[in-house]
């Protein structure tokens, strides 16, 4: 099979799968869990319970307050101990339901069996029906509401579904081991969301660094309307645009959807979340998480109730190595580092990395000499050197025609850059000016 | 071919700006904008090109047959000055978007020395009316070259951190020095 | 040799006349009217067009004079100042006299008393961090210690105190041009009226979280228990939001509030040496 | 004392004054200056010749002939002691230069021995071509009594007689060529006679 | 007034070349050598001079909206009559100065002054305001001579100090440049050690 | 409790760094050096070494006492630029004429910007073409290869451009070629010119290197040569006795030298692919031009500059190729 890729730009960080081929294991819930209300693009969540209120696993405990938003269900079963402000991964404080675990009681409308079930009879209403009750939100670390993904805007047509099964993170493992090991179920989550979303053709691309995954799937769509195609390791071939264009030679319009070029883009793991959902009435309640890191003792792939908080994790994969001094929620290219590990898996986290000081730590920053090496990797064609210093200069107005709203904020810029700029920092920071300067004028 | 040679010397050559050293001010002066320097040069052309029209006929046919060559100065200065105003009036109310790209620039020329320097060599050099004509024209595309690259190097300039002391003026002189240098290389081509 | 003298008077005559004569006309019939402020102050300006101010020409200087509020960067090089001066007074541009005022920091979250739970280890700018974390501080209201307010600052009047790290302002430097009160992201810096001899007390503290939590964050932060608000005779605080704010054009600066305050929030600069216990050291008093 | 207004009649009138009177003025210094200026040329002039054709005692600028050649002119000054011919001095140009054209004054011997050669008029480049210049270099030297028949006026490179300045063929070259071109003009003029 | 400060504003703190950046043309073409800037400054101190002079005391006569044709006439009838006295008298340095003659008629400086000063203020006061500014543009052209002719050819005012030729670049146009950007950078620092 | 790193993302980078770079092209220039030391001998190992070292030492004392700030001369830029400024000086050049171009390229062409990444010119050329105004007649004359032991006195001859254009005065390019050296001995080296031009075989090795190490791309100097070769081509074609052959324009003189290390320099060159080739295109054609219409035999040096020049409008006006068409929103 020959493999594809996006054309331009792009680079190649060592992968260090170091979890790869590691089963995945379930995790009892904690004993407190702590779920926060906005864990998804969008408008926050409306809280329906109270402080002593008793809850099961699948309960509903906050609705979702818009179109834009999702509902959130409790992952564990006792009782809310407080709705309160609680430290998220950035420091600050957000609205979260903390729950004192009792037992581990489910709803009983859900159902808990293996058993693979196939052939829904549901009709396409009816799945974005459950997709959306079920709180199901993109797994591939943007969060959005996957409801919303479903219902193509007027004059737009969906010709064709594609699955990311990229993952092109360094470290990460979490998709690769649901393609192994849940692949029949994915595959009726993805026929599930071709009806949904009233498409044909789908199309599951995965890189090459896991051979096993491809051949896995390829022998499980056999005979369905599902293609599986091997594409050549590249960062960021996971960001739906490079995706697109990788196996469709589509180019998703500057300030456009998919949707746009007649694509919709969902993770393997939404696929399965709703396979679970609309199959199995289960709600995303949980989610498979990597653990890994270069001194931790089990680097491990663990399947987590949402609200799990993430010392829980390390110490299932060995306990927090001595000399960590980064711990990052995602992957090293675009996860965030935390300040602290007393905070929840939410629905976007799909790894727990730790570093030690020397990969941690960034390099001094030297004045940028003009090698252009990030403009030659910025995937979508910017000029990143530029955007920094207009953006350290506060020359904010300048950066909207160098086009700063199209970066993906995938890194590559930083990464590559040997005066070790903090390119995609500035760029990030422009990108919030320009932002606001933008909804003032269009709000005049 | 001639009248090519004429623009190819003007522009690389001998540069006026450059080479001869006429139109420093304008070309230290209006160089931080690419754009504005654009609009600078049209403004100069236009100006460049009918001021050497305009002062080559009344030298030839004044003062030479009056034999007061001596007053060459003097009229030209006069004559530029008025021609200036003159296009500026007329631009601003026939053609404001005109004006707006080029006679904003306008005042700026009547004392770049540029002009008159073009108009007094034109005559000093013993051209035809058509030649005085392409020196003018190559003259000013010759400004415009320098000043819009110099322009060019100016913006980035501010983007890179150029040493406190030297900022703003300084550099440009600099830079101007290095690109001297650098067209120094058309030496002799012509 | 008279004769040439002749013909050169003739000619310069003749094409001044007729420049005069063909300007004016034309000057009638292509009238346009403009803002004819903007020809008061060209005439002001020396007309020597040379673009030394970076305009082209002076009209357009003086365009730019009359259509812009602000004029840092607008100056006349061969005008000069009393050039500058004259198109003020056209434009009725005198500088509004206004009580005067000077950059304030308030957080007094210095390492001793705000504990750093991490490293910050990316881009070094305040505006970065505050988008993205904390800081390395628990404190979600601290100053972030990167000096984005030094760096805009054009007349070296604020710079980092490498102890507290924290911004010091130099009173008699400060313009209070705001610069650095627009750069912070997290609002901190404050204009307040300038006082005799630069003394001035204020709330050293923006957290407007519970007294509890914002307590555990920074032993100095203000815990919203109303105790200096309740003291003051002058009406000069308010309360909102768990916090303290003192109006700088109220207070009377009689000092009762500052030894109430139960974790030393009120901060007292510049006054002679205190009867009682000084409070916490600050770090703006080394202005004098 | 009051400003006077812009009035149609007083701006023209102005206008009208003060050109009038600095055309007074200018005519007046010019009137005055006149004859320095001619006199200051014509020493210019008499200076190149007295150097390339020494010893004359007349007004050699007065007695000139030109001829037009290659799109310019050249000039043949006759310098005469008493009734003898001392020699011609023959302004001469040529466009070959490194920066353009440059004009030398060439002075022969009625039987076209070269006296001496003075540069008139040049821009090449300091340092380099002019030191073409007399005293600059000995360059202008080896041409002193050289004949071009037997003297091949061509530098060595071009397989002539003459040594070119260092790292100035260009200019070498140029000067050759301006040398002939003045002979050449020579010779038409002496056939004439 | 204080005529003094008047006069002494043109030196440094309002040096045409070195702080205005006026002129520059002149500047840059004619300081070959420091004989050709001191003559280039002379002929335009006399110039601003001169025109300050004259303006100052018409300045009442002339209406508004004529004044620049008027005064640049006035300018220009000062430097033809310096064009012909240096033809007539230094004819070496006419053809050294050659174009940059004429050309003082369009230099900022001397319009400005006519315009920013002299049409404003009296006889004396335009007088010693054109000397100053003449003087301290020649001062920076003498200098600027000076330096290249040194570095150029080791020569100082056509004296030979040192034998051979120098840095050559610097009789060049490109080293006009430089070096004038170097003086500047020199000229602001001792402005900024005096003030 | 542990006190964790917290950065915005990404949290991994390369090992590439700017001395790393440096020193790539160092490395990449020793194939050169090495034929030049084997034909010019101890001539070239002066020039280099003062040249060097002299750049190092401005560079220093420049930032250290001037620019008061952290001196970054061992970051390998200075050194490169020493390297390639002594690679295009005659190797019987006084050494002190050295010293002062390094101090014009270190101190004019570089740390007037504010050093490494800020200037606009390339500074080993505004050191060279610096000199070459200032001492032209030590720049243009070229000793002849095999004097190992000989250095400002070593015997001078001309390069084979040299007797191009100076043989083109009055005589045909038929005529010349009989004079200038080989093709063969163009590609080894073994002829007159500037210390590290000579060899087109070494600069090329030096080039797969750069390439293979992915220190430049090959925009750039692809697009120079392949301009050189078309544009001098066509005029050979139009008249092959006017006008030198393009395998004679590719191989002498300085144009290996400048289309591979000096035209690539990154803070002087565009940053777009687009960018870098209408930057290379214009480099080759006005190289030819210099070379076959201006006064100078040579104008790779000239040409750069120039282009130098034009770099930040190229930036400007021409930009990547950006991912997706715009689209109206509605
Ligand atoms: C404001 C907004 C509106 C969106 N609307 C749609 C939509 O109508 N249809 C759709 O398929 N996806 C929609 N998306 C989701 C995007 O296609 C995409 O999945 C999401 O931005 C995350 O992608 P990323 O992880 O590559 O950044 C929308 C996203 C945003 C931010
Ligand atoms: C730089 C970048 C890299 C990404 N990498 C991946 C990836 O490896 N796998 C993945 O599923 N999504 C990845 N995403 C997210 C996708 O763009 C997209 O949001 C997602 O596939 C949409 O599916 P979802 O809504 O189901 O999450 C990446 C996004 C960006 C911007
Ligand atoms: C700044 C500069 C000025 C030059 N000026 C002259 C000049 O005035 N005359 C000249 O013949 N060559 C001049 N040259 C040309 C070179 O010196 C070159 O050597 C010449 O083209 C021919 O070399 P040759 O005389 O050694 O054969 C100049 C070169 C430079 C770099
Ligand atoms: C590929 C490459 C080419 C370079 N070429 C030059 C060069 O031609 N001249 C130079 O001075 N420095 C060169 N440098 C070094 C460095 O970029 C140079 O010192 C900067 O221009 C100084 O700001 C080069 C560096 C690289 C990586
Ligand atoms: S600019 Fe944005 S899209 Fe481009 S490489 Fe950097 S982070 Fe990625
Ligand atoms: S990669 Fe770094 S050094 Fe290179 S151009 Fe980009 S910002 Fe500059
Ligand atoms: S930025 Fe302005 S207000 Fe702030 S300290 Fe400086 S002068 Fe004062
Ligand atoms: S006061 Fe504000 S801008 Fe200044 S250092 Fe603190 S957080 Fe940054
Ligand atoms: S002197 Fe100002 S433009 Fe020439």
């Amino acid at each position: 099979m020959s493999l594809k890729t996006f054309s331009r730009g792009g680079v190649h960080p060592p992968e260090h799968k170091l979890s790869a081929g590691n089963k995945i294991i379930e995790l009892p819930p904690p004993e407190v869990a702590v779920i926060p209300v906005a864990q998804h693009l969008g408008a926050p969540s409306k809280v329906l319970v109270n402080r002593g209120d008793q809850v099961k696993v699948g309960q509903l405990i906050a609705e979702s307050a818009g179109f834009v938003s999702s509902n959130i269900h409790s992952s564990v079963s006792g009782k809310v101990l407080k709705v309160d402000q609680f430290m998220d991964s950035s420091g600050y404080r957000r609205l979260a339901i903390q729950i004192q675990v009792e037992g581990d009681q489910w709803l009983d409308t859900i159902d808990r069996s293996d058993d693979l079930v196939r052939n829904s009879v549901l009709p396409a209403e009816d799945i974005r029906k459950k997709i959306l009750e079920a709180g199901i939100v993109g797994l591939g670390g943007a969060t959005f509401p996957s409801h919303v993904k479903l219902m193509v805007p007027q004059g737009k047509t969906s010709e064709y579904l594609l699955i990311n099964g990229v993952e092109c993170e360094p470290y990460l493992t979490a998709d690769h081991s649901l393609m192994m090991e849940r692949s029949e179920e994915l595959l009726s989550g993805i026929q599930l969301l071709m009806k949904g979303l009233g498409v044909e053709r789908a199309i599951i691309g995965i890189e090459n660094n896991k051979p096993d995954a491809i051949q896995k799937m390829q022998q499980v769509v056999q005979g369905s309307s599902v293609a599986v195609q091997g594409l050549k390791v590249k960062y960021p071939q996971g960001g739906e645009k490079q995706l697109v264009k990788a196996l469709l030679k589509r180019e998703v319009p500057s300030g456009g959807l998919p949707i746009d070029v007649g694509v919709v883009v969902f993770n393997v793991g939404t696929a399965l979340a709703t396979y679970e959902a609309v199959m199995k009435n289960r709600p995303l309640i949980d989610r498979v998480v990597t653990v890994t890191g270069k001194s931790l003792e089990k680097p491990s792939n663990f399947q987590v109730r949402i609200g799990t908080p993430v010392s829980y994790l390390i110490e299932q994969a060995g306990g927090l190595p001595e000399n960590t001094a980064k711990v990052i929620n995602g992957g090293p290219m675009m996860g965030r580092a935390l300040s602290t590990i007393d905070v929840p898996v939410v629905k976007g986290s799909s790894g727990i990395l730790l570093m030690n000081e020397d990969e941690a730590r960034r390099k001094e920053v030297k004045p940028c000499i003009r090698c252009a090496k990030c403009v030659t990797v910025c995937p979508m064609g910017l000029e990143p050197y530029l955007l920094m210093t207009l953006s350290e200069k506060s020359l904010y107005e300048g950066m909207e025609p160098e086009k700063v709203m199209d970066c993906i904020e995938c890194g590559s810029c930083s990464y590559t850059c040997p005066s070790s700029r903090p390119l995609l920092d500035y760029i990030r920071l422009g990108k919030g000016e320009v932002g606001k300067i933008m909804r003032a004028s269009s709000a005049v | 071919m001639q009248y090519i040679l004429i623009i190819i010397a003007a522009v690389f050559v001998s540069n006026i700006v450059l080479n001869q050293f006429l139109g420093i001010c304008p070309f230290i002066g209006v160089s931080s904008k690419v754009e504005t320097a654009i609009g600078m040069t049209g403004a100069v052309t236009f100006v460049m090109v009918i001021a050497t029209l305009v002062t080559y006929l009344i030298y030839y046919s004044v003062l030479v047959p009056l034999d007061i060559v001596y007053m060459r100065t003097i009229t030209f200065i006069l004559v530029i000055a008025s021609l200036v105003q003159l296009v500026e009036i007329i631009l601003k109310k026939i053609s404001p978007p005109l004006y707006q790209a080029l006679g904003i620039f306008l005042p700026l020329i009547t004392t770049n020395c540029a002009v008159l320097g073009v108009a007094v060599l034109a005559v000093q050099k013993d051209f035809s009316l058509l030649e005085s004509v392409f020196y003018a024209t190559g003259n000013a595309l010759g400004f415009g070259l320098a000043l819009i690259t110099f322009s060019g190097i100016r913006e980035q300039l501010d983007l890179l951190n150029v040493p406190k002391r030297l900022k703003g003026v300084p550099i440009a002189f600099i830079v101007a020095g290095l690109m001297a240098l650098a067209f120094m290389g058309f030496a002799g081509m012509v | 040799m008279s004769q040439i003298i002749i013909y050169t008077i003739i000619t310069l005559v003749a094409i001044g006349a007729t420049a005069a004569i063909i300007l004016y006309f034309v000057a009638q019939k292509f009238k346009v009217l403009e803002d004819p402020r903007i020809d008061e102050v060209e005439a002001a300006l020396p007309a020597a067009n040379c673009g030394g101010c970076g305009f082209p020409g002076c009209h357009n200087f003086a365009e730019t004079l009359v259509k812009s509020e602000n004029w840092d960067n607008l100056f006349c090089p061969v005008g000069g100042n009393e050039t500058m001066a004259k198109a003020a007074a056209i434009l009725g541009r005198e500088a509004i006299e206004q009580a005067p005022r000077v950059a304030v920091v308030r957080c007094n979250g210095t390492p001793e008393f705000r504990p750093r739970i991490n490293s910050y280890d990316g881009a070094h700018t305040c505006a970065i961090i505050h988008s993205l974390y904390t800081g390395e501080a628990g404190c979600p209201f601290g100053c972030l210690g990167e000096g984005d307010c030094v760096v805009v600052c054009d007349f070296d009047a604020i710079h980092m105190d490498p102890d507290t790290d924290l911004p010091v302002v130099i009173d008699d430097k400060c313009t209070a041009c705001g610069a650095c009160v627009e750069a912070c992201p997290r609002d901190i810096i404050e204009l307040r009226k300038k006082n005799k001899k630069d003394r001035k007390i204020f709330v050293s503290c923006i957290n407007e979280e519970k007294g509890v939590v914002a307590k555990k964050n920074c032993s100095v932060a203000c815990i919203g228990c109303s105790k200096c608000f309740n003291v003051c005779p002058h009406e000069a605080i308010t309360m909102e939001n768990n916090l303290a704010f003192i109006d700088s054009d109220k207070c009377k600066l009689c000092r009762k509030c500052v030894p109430v305050c139960p974790t030393g929030a009120i901060l007292e600069l510049n006054f002679p040496p205190p009867r009682k216990k000084e409070p916490v050291e600050a770090s703006e008093t080394k202005t004098d | 004392m009051s400003k006077t207004e812009s009035t149609f009649i007083n701006m023209t009138a102005t206008l009208v004054v003060v050109t009038l009177v600095a055309a007074g003025l200018l005519g007046s210094v010019f009137a005055l200056t006149k004859e320095p200026i001619r006199l200051a040329e014509l020493k210019k002039k008499n200076k190149a010749i007295q150097i390339v054709v020494p010893g004359f005692d007349n007004e050699p600028s007065q007695e000139v002939k030109s001829m037009f050649v290659d799109g310019d002119s050249i000039y043949l000054y006759t310098a005469r002691k008493g009734e003898a011919v001392l020699g011609t001095a023959v302004e001469t140009f040529t466009n070959k230069g490194f920066s353009g054209e440059f004009k030398l004054m060439v002075g022969f011997a009625p039987d076209g021995t070269i006296i001496d050669i003075a540069v008139i008029k040049h821009s090449e480049t300091p340092g380099l071509g002019n030191k073409m210049e007399k005293g600059k270099s000995d360059f202008s030297v080896q041409f002193m009594g050289k004949h071009p028949d037997s003297f091949k006026l061509a530098v060595k490179k071009d397989r002539g007689d003459v040594d070119a300045i260092t790292a100035s063929t260009i200019t070498s070259r140029a000067y050759c060529d301006a040398v002939t071109r003045a002979y050449e003009a020579f010779m038409e003029s002496q056939k004439e006679n | 007034m204080n005529q003094w400060k008047n006069f002494s504003k043109g030196l440094l703190k309002e040096n045409a070349v070195f702080v205005l950046i006026l002129g520059m043309c002149p500047t840059l073409g004619v300081t070959t050598s420091a004989t050709n800037g001191l003559g280039m400054g002379l002929a335009t101190t006399f110039v601003l001079i001169m025109s300050n002079l004259v303006v100052s005391l018409v300045k009442n006569l002339i209406p508004d909206k004529v004044r620049i044709p008027a005064f640049i006439v006035i300018i220009a009838a000062f430097v033809t009559v310096v064009e012909l006295v240096m033809k007539g008298y230094v004819p070496a340095l006419f053809d050294a100065l050659g174009l940059f003659i004429p050309l003082i008629v369009v230099n900022c400086v001397v319009l400005g002054r006519a315009e920013a000063f002299a049409s404003k203020n009296t006889v004396w006061s335009s007088i010693v305001d054109g000397a100053g500014m003449g003087i301290g543009f020649t001062m920076a052209l003498t200098i600027l001579g000076a330096v290249r002719e040194l570095l150029g050819s080791g020569a100082f005012f056509g004296m030979k100090l040192i034998s051979g030729d120098g840095l050559l670049l610097f009789i060049l146009p490109p080293g006009a440049f430089l070096a004038l950007g170097y003086l500047i950078v020199l000229a602001n620092m001792i402005k900024e050690k005096t003030s | 409790m542990n006190k964790f790193i917290v950065s915005p993302s990404p949290h991994a980078y390369t090992d590439e760094s700017v001395p790393k770079l440096m020193y790539g092209v160092i490395i990449s220039l020793l194939p050169a050096l090495a034929v030049s030391v084997f034909f010019f001998g101890i001539g070239m190992i002066v020039v280099t070494t003062v040249s060097i070292v002299s750049c190092i030492l401005f560079e220093y004392l420049i930032q250290k006492y001037m620019m008061k700030v952290k001196p970054t001369h061992l970051d390998g830029s200075a050194m490169l630029t020493g390297m390639l400024l002594a690679f295009c000086l005659p190797t019987n050049i006084p050494f002190w004429i050295v010293m002062i171009g390094a101090l014009a390229a270190v101190g004019i062409g570089k740390m007037t910007f504010g050093g490494l990444g800020n200037n606009i010119f390339n500074p080993a050329l505004v050191g060279r073409v610096f000199l070459f105004i200032s001492f032209p007649v030590a720049m243009t004359s070229w000793p002849e290869v095999g004097q190992w032991m000989n250095y400002t006195d070593a015997v001078t001859g001309a390069t084979p451009l040299g007797l191009m254009k100076e043989g083109l005065a009055t005589q045909t390019v038929a005529e010349i070629m009989p004079r200038v050296p080989s093709f063969l001995h163009l590609l080894m080296g073994k002829t007159m010119g500037s210390a590290g031009e000579v060899s087109a075989l070494a600069l090329l090795l030096g080039m797969c290197y750069l390439l293979y190490r992915k220190i430049i791309s090959w925009h750039i100097p692809i697009t120079i040569l392949a301009t050189v070769v078309v544009f001098s081509g066509i005029l050979w074609l139009a008249n092959p006795d006017r006008f030198a052959d393009p395998l004679f324009h590719l191989l002498s003189g300085g144009l290996m030298l400048g289309a591979i290390y000096m035209a690539t320099d990154y803070v002087t060159s565009p940053m777009s692919h687009k960018g870098m080739i209408i930057y290379g295109v214009g480099i080759g054609v006005v190289t030819v031009l210099i070379r076959v219409f201006g006064a100078y035999p040579e104008g790779v040096q000239f040409a750069i500059l120039i282009f130098n020049g034009f770099t930040p409008l190229i930036n400007k006006f021409v930009k990547p190729k950006r991912f997706g068409k715009e689209v109206k929103h509605v």
